[in-house]
């Protein structure tokens, strides 16, 4: 049953450095019936891996983690995943000018703060997935 | 007339200056603080939705999650201390005077008093550096070394290298330990070697860091004299 | 000769300003980042250990309280990005608001809702401030009530008085808890206290603070309204 839910729902992969703020996304995610996390990464190059070898369609994406940033991770993800790619919905703590624009560049279809209200959250991981862009309401008015 | 006019000129561009020189201060704080605080409130939000979220199948996660919450906030009160002292006695502060590239030696001898083994060498003529890239000179090996200590694993010895070459500094600290390889606890809240890369690129330098051919972990620095 | 000597001269006159306008813009954020963080972080904090003890008897209790405490995490993150200026906005609209001492009411509002009972008094004739001299005022009394909760034990009631009087605006926050003589943990990283003084006296008003003779802690501020 669980397993023809997980088949049909939407499947994301979390990445982020801070362990504690994964395991708050799963459970968020985790308590829609249409969502399901299927994998974590704890930086970006992890998250390159991860994506490349687990089916997902949303990726929920750091971007400052040690290493590979997430900003660059996405690049990589969509050059080298093309259409096959999963959307990324890139997530920051501070709302710097430079990261929407980039992470727009990258081929991210979202671009949210990392402190979203949950349903913010969930509505832009369904929105991404049915093919729309997300930016978080901040960063649009500037754009 | 003309000498009032460039009177007033000269006063606006010095303002400009001072008001660039706080702009500028308040980005160099924004990183740390981001690093220090905004991690933590980060993690407290994830966790109090998730708990929220979770506690209508489970109602004990929320009981666990609240758990979770205190003891992160505690440690993040900890961690404000130290990073408040540390703005406190910023690089602007005459009384306490910013380390810089000089000092690298010092700090060599700190860590092999915490019983690392440690090599340094320094080659080429030393010159005078503007504060702020000597600083991050010193945070650069710094940081590095703290690594050493936390990752390389207990049997590690690091070496150091500061050259004062024509163009530009060039720091390496390298070490024969575990390496990055068997990172087999990813760091949560790792800013380290971002932190790294970011001062070098305010200052037109750059960072690689990765695991050595040989085994160990490698940090190589280049830090422009003019950028 | 003697204009390069001059040229000199106000080179280091512009750096000197530079300097002085970064480190004054550090300490300015520097204590900023402290009231706010530290405050949001104690409230967070009883929030959560209130919370866990209330949940024994009623599990609804903790989701509650993880509600409040994601609305007070991502409260003090808004708080910091505008203080950073990390977060600008459209030309449009203006930065959020600071708070002033008209906002003193929904602070104290918010402590009480984290479980501390906190008695507050406003005489006089409330009169319109400059903006630094208000959030000067709300500061004051954040932090102080902040040290409440994290110093004056658990059974502690607070005492908040607003006088506006003729010359200067008089704040004071008592409480009747473990007070300072018990100060059995010194606090050498304290930044609360330092912080207050500072805001005081760049408007030329002072705060005393100290044990109560009958017990307690007391904190005291004069603002004048004229300096
Ligand atoms: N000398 C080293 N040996 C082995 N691994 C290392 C070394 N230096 C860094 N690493 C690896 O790189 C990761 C990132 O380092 P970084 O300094 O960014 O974070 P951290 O040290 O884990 O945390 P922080 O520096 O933020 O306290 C480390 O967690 C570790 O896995
Ligand atoms: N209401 C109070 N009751 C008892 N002791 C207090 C009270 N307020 C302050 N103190 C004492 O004064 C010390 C200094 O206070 P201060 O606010 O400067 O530092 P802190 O609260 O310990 O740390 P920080 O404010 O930097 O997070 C405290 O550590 C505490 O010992
Ligand atoms: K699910
Ligand atoms: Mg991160
Ligand atoms: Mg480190
Ligand atoms: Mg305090």
């Amino acid at each position: 049953m669980s397993e023809n839910v997980s088949e049909k729902g939407i499947r994301v992969v979390l990445a982020d450095d801070q362990q504690l703020v994964r395991a708050g996304f799963r459970m968020v995610i985790d308590s829609q019936p249409d969502l399901t996390v299927v994998a974590e990464a704890s930086d970006g190059a992890d998250a390159v891996r991860v994506v490349t070898a687990t089916p997902a369609d949303v990726v929920l994406m750091d971007v400052r983690m040690p290493g590979l940033d997430g900003i660059e991770a996405t690049r990589r993800l969509t050059t080298s995943l093309g259409e096959a790619a999963p959307k990324v919905v890139v997530l920051t703590t501070f709302d710097l000018d430079e990261y929407v624009v980039s992470a727009i560049g990258a081929g991210a279809s979202g671009f949210l703060l990392k402190d979203a209200p949950p349903e913010e959250l969930l509505t832009a991981i369904r929105t991404v997935h049915s093919g729309d862009a997300v930016i978080a309401a901040s960063s649009t008015r500037r754009l | 007339t003309a000498l009032v006019e460039r009177a007033r000129l000269l006063e606006n561009e010095r303002e400009n200056e001072s008001r660039l020189a706080a702009t500028a201060e308040r980005q160099r704080i924004a990183r740390e603080v981001h690093d220090v605080v905004a991690h933590s409130l980060s993690v407290i939000i994830a966790q109090a939705d998730g708990g929220r979220y979770a506690a209508t199948a489970d109602p004990a996660v929320a009981v666990q999650v609240l758990e979770t919450i205190s003891g992160t906030g505690r440690q993040a009160l900890a961690d404000m201390r130290n990073l408040l002292g540390v703005l406190r006695q910023g690089p602007g502060d005459e009384r306490a005077p910013q380390p810089d590239a000089g000092r690298i030696g010092d700090l060599v001898e700190q860590v092999r008093a915490s019983g690392l083994e440690v090599d340094a060498e320094v080659s080429g003529r030393a010159r005078p550096l503007p504060p702020a890239i000597g600083l991050a000179a010193y945070r650069i090996v710094q940081e590095s070394l703290t690594n050493v200590l936390k990752h390389a694993g207990p049997r590690a010895r690091a070496q150091v290298l500061v050259r004062w070459d024509p163009d530009a500094l060039r720091l390496s600290v390298e070490d024969d330990g575990r390496g990055a390889a068997s990172m087999v606890e990813p760091s949560p809240g790792g800013q380290g070697l971002v932190g790294m890369a970011e001062r070098a690129r305010l200052h037109g330098g750059s960072v690689t860091t990765g695991p050595r051919p040989g085994g160990g972990f490698s940090v190589r620095a280049t830090l422009p004299y003019s950028s």
